[in-house]
């Protein structure tokens, strides 16, 4: 990245985005969440990895989006995919069978050792908010042969206590995982709109890595619910370049203009 | 073997108060006409089966239908969340359900194990997940060879399930195509199938031998509802309505415009109406 | 990620002595020139896993490549015995082999659990079966929810599979077609995975969606071999040589008939003959 | 069957497949074993059972052959079928899953009760011959509604005791299916060369119901290797109509042009 230009101006989310589309590599198989993680698949497939396999887990196997769909299970998807293979078997085959490098994956709620919630505000059985529940997360989060995970920092959201375990990260930090008999590695990164995080190789806490252009450790520290903690080489993230800014904006403006193409408004 | 009928017949001989009922489609291929005859025909106590409940299970927990919802992501898909089911898991309103949540590898394999025959699904999952803490009906057996233990839940046997499809043969024959889900699945496991289709050919002659046709004996009745899928779309036929999912978090947000919306859209119309419903979303056919 | 390689090399760079191999096809599109071309490089001691162990297994076994055979039925389609194998079988000729045999239902699931996996299959079967007395890889696990008693027998893992297919994209993904058989399962449960194909097309595009497509990614090595299903078949493209069948019978019956029918049609010949082989099966395509 | 004109000459084979044939109804879905149960299921779909759906464990649902199969697999019943499914799909859904109404099966050794051997003669370990085994056999013995068996009679082929279990009849009789287990009917129907048999409703014994023309009580206890036992009223096989014996003949003539022409020598 150091010697393609940086892009003038970018918003956090934009730089989201494109930190996460970074990590991202050529050859990665990866299972995509909706949202921000799709976002950021297809920036990587349109810029540094073309040869990127993205499924998602309505079937579509090497999805080639020429717009983010609105549905994990968008006409889209199915259209540009190298083969469209029924539910049962996307999770027998693909995920289960551990044919899957990265799964990429928001959150509702995280905590410091990248356990995920998106079931539940308050307690299972008296909520506070019901929240759609976990999906395909639970068996991603285990099966998928490491765990991205991108998604806006807030106090509300990146929390001292997630209130349920939906998608199981590194646990209470350390060995957890592998005393539960997983073996895959679990949450490796975390991109938010002001930072880069990765866990501590002992313990597994999520640390920040790298700081966005122009973002201070006290914003970082004052938008996350547990004092965060800081690597001691702290790196800054290298600014958008014009590709990928361009890149990633043609897509939302391509997104934006397909989804309102269809609005019942227009047509009659 | 499959029959031909008009929708409002499929439905009443089909579904009964008290039964679990599956209405399946994975963002594609939603069952929406068929959702709303049985919400018109007023059927009550069901137990609701389907991975991604979205709008329709939100309309039938709405109108108080559901005793029970058995799930793994109950969202409106690419817009956030259910409002009238939170209503009523937050609520109770209008009256109290039971939910038994899973996650969608669960679900999957659980219709997979249904439609296999088997009592139930064993697969590598729920390791370190909440769910399998409040959810009874996680199970697990050990494996003979390798003392791992692996994960059981119950195989999913719906006493019916809906689906929408494209196409019917004449002799009731139906092919699905595109993002398939857990449909054929799910009707397999079921006792009896209802399928709405696009339209009715003469035949498959010519078809790939390897697509997804169900053939006529598995199927209970075919009921012929173009557009029926609306606002999900069928794949070679229309667009999906993102449009409507956008609007359907505002009219659910509020008790009242939800009623009004349900008496004027699904009240008062009938499946003959979904045809306009996808007339400025038909694509040139691929 | 495929590479497209001349088969001498694909079998040499994947195929090693003591190997657990399957050459997989379900009557059609056995890879006999996959097989062909391991028999001329002369591999050892292999555990050889088939459902239908046919020609081709008959010919390793009877050349002394096999160690052990695992299987579900060792038969000539349609035409009887194998009579190699029986050889190696009843009378230790050219030396003794084990054999693991499951039935047709054990197979297919221990693939798929492959596929998926998982360390074992589980299914309902084997009930009152003698196979299940004389196998010590037929286990059983308890459902946790019903009691029901179910058959487990391990997951199938080759070190390598091989098949043959009807096209390869330029970027390596694989498209079979028609009697699909486990070849899907039996690639994706392998380590390695070597697919002959009868041609090369620009890409996929215009590809019905859901057909059996294997992506570039989930397989090994490709090689271009028109014909290389000979006497078995290729959907689309030349028919089953059932009077090669018949005259197997013949050949394998004769220990010297056997050596000398091997010396002059698989050991001095190479895959290049297939194309010729079929060229009398060739039909007008569908 | 009674109005129906009887063909003047037919072969004990003939009559064995026709007789076979009576036995399927159009609403059967029938798993069809290759050989005998092959023609029988055809004549059945070409004659009374237009709407009988053939099962072959290739994959190949509802298919139409116009020419018998040499194997299992071949193309002809991919071309006709309705659909083709995979193999493991194939025993999972359709077989497990009870879609299968009628199991038709041939055998090497059969015993009075129904139980088959295709596996091998002699001792497991120490064969004397070496058989295919069972392939879809043993499950499809315990999972289809009920089973139809067909083999022409030999004391070789009817024996007192057979020498491996490869698919469950009903073992030793009475209720011995039950108390593995077992809760489909197993075989109730033995076609021969020479007789048609049911068991018997308390022991499962195969019982002779009825002869084929001209055959006589002691030619079927003589080429049988049990004593054989014989209804209190026995019926004669009505023989088979000009239609039958018609559509048999034809099918099999079709069948030998088809497997001909592909004959090297013929292309050469």
């Amino acid at each position: 990245m150091s010697d393609a230009k940086a892009a003038p101006g970018f918003t956090p989310d934009e730089m989201m985005t494109i930190a996460a589309s970074r990590a991202l590599r050529d050859d990665d198989v990866c299972f995509v969440g909706i949202g921000a993680p799709s976002a950021a698949c297809n920036v990587a497939r349109l810029t540094h990895a073309p040869g990127i396999t993205l499924i998602y887990e309505s079937g579509t196997i090497g999805t080639a989006p020429d717009v983010l769909p609105l549905s994990i299970g968008d006409g889209e998807l199915c259209d540009t995919a190298v083969t469209t293979v029924s539910v049962p078997e996307m999770f027998r085959y693909w995920l289960q069978g551990g044919r899957i490098s990265v799964g990429f994956l928001g959150a509702a709620q995280l905590d410091r050792f990248g356990n995920i919630n998106t079931t539940v505000i308050g307690g299972y059985g008296q909520p506070k908010t019901r929240l759609p529940g976990g999906g395909g997360a639970p068996e991603i989060a285990s099966s998928a042969g490491e765990i991205y995970i991108t998604m806006a920092q807030s106090r509300r959201g990146m929390v001292e206590r997630i209130d349920f375990f939906t998608s199981f990260g590194h646990g209470e930090g350390g060995d957890h995982r592998q005393r539960l008999g997983i073996h895959t590695k679990g949450p490796t990164l975390l991109v938010t709109d002001l930072a880069v995080w990765k866990p501590d190789p002992v313990t597994r806490e999520f640390t920040v890595v790298a700081l966005h252009p122009g973002v201070t450790r006290d914003r970082v520290a004052e938008t996350c619910g547990w004092p965060a903690k800081f690597a001691d080489r702290l790196e800054e993230t290298p600014a958008p370049t014009d590709l990928e800014l361009e890149t990633l904006r043609d897509l939302q403006a391509r997104t934006k203009a397909a989804h309102a193409r269809n609005r019942r408004q227009e047509a009659v | 073997m499959a029959r031909f009928l008009p929708l409002g017949r499929a439905v009443a001989e089909n579904l009964r108060d008290g039964d679990t009922a599956a209405f399946e489609g994975f963002t594609h291929l939603i069952p929406t006409a068929a959702a709303h005859e049985a919400i018109r025909q007023g059927f009550r106590d069901l137990t609701l089966v389907r991975m991604t409940p979205d709008l329709v299970y939100d309309q039938m927990v709405g109108m108080g239908m559901a005793k029970k919802i058995v799930f793994s992501y109950a969202g409106n898909p690419g817009v956030g969340l259910l409002r009238r089911f939170r209503d009523a898991v937050e609520n109770g309103f209008p009256h109290p359900i039971e939910i038994e949540e899973h996650s969608h590898a669960a679900m999957a394999n659980a219709y997979e194990a249904g439609a296999a025959g088997l009592p139930c699904a064993v697969f590598r999952g729920y390791r370190g997940a909440g769910l399998a803490e409040v959810n009874p009906n996680v199970g697990s057996v050990t494996c003979p060879f390798t003392g791992e233990v692996l994960a059981a839940v119950p195989a999913l046997r719906p006493d019916v399930t809906f689906i929408h499809a494209q196409k019917a043969s004449r002799r009731g024959d139906v092919l699905i195509e595109g993002i398939i889900g857990v449909q054929k699945e799910a009707v397999l496991a079921a006792r009896r199938a209802v399928v709405t289709v696009e339209e009715v050919v003469d035949d498959f002659d010519g078809l790939h031998p390897n697509l997804t046709v169900l053939p006529a004996w598995t199927v209970t009745a075919i009921a012929v509802v173009p557009g029926g899928s609306h606002p999900s779309y069928a794949h070679g036929f229309y667009d999906r309505d993102n449009a409507a999912y956008l609007e359907w978090d505002e009219i659910s947000a509020d008790r009242d415009r939800f009623r009004a919306w349900m008496e004027e859209n699904v009240m008062r119309k009938s499946d003959g109406d979904f045809a306009s419903r996808v007339s400025h979303l038909r694509k040139a056919r691929r």
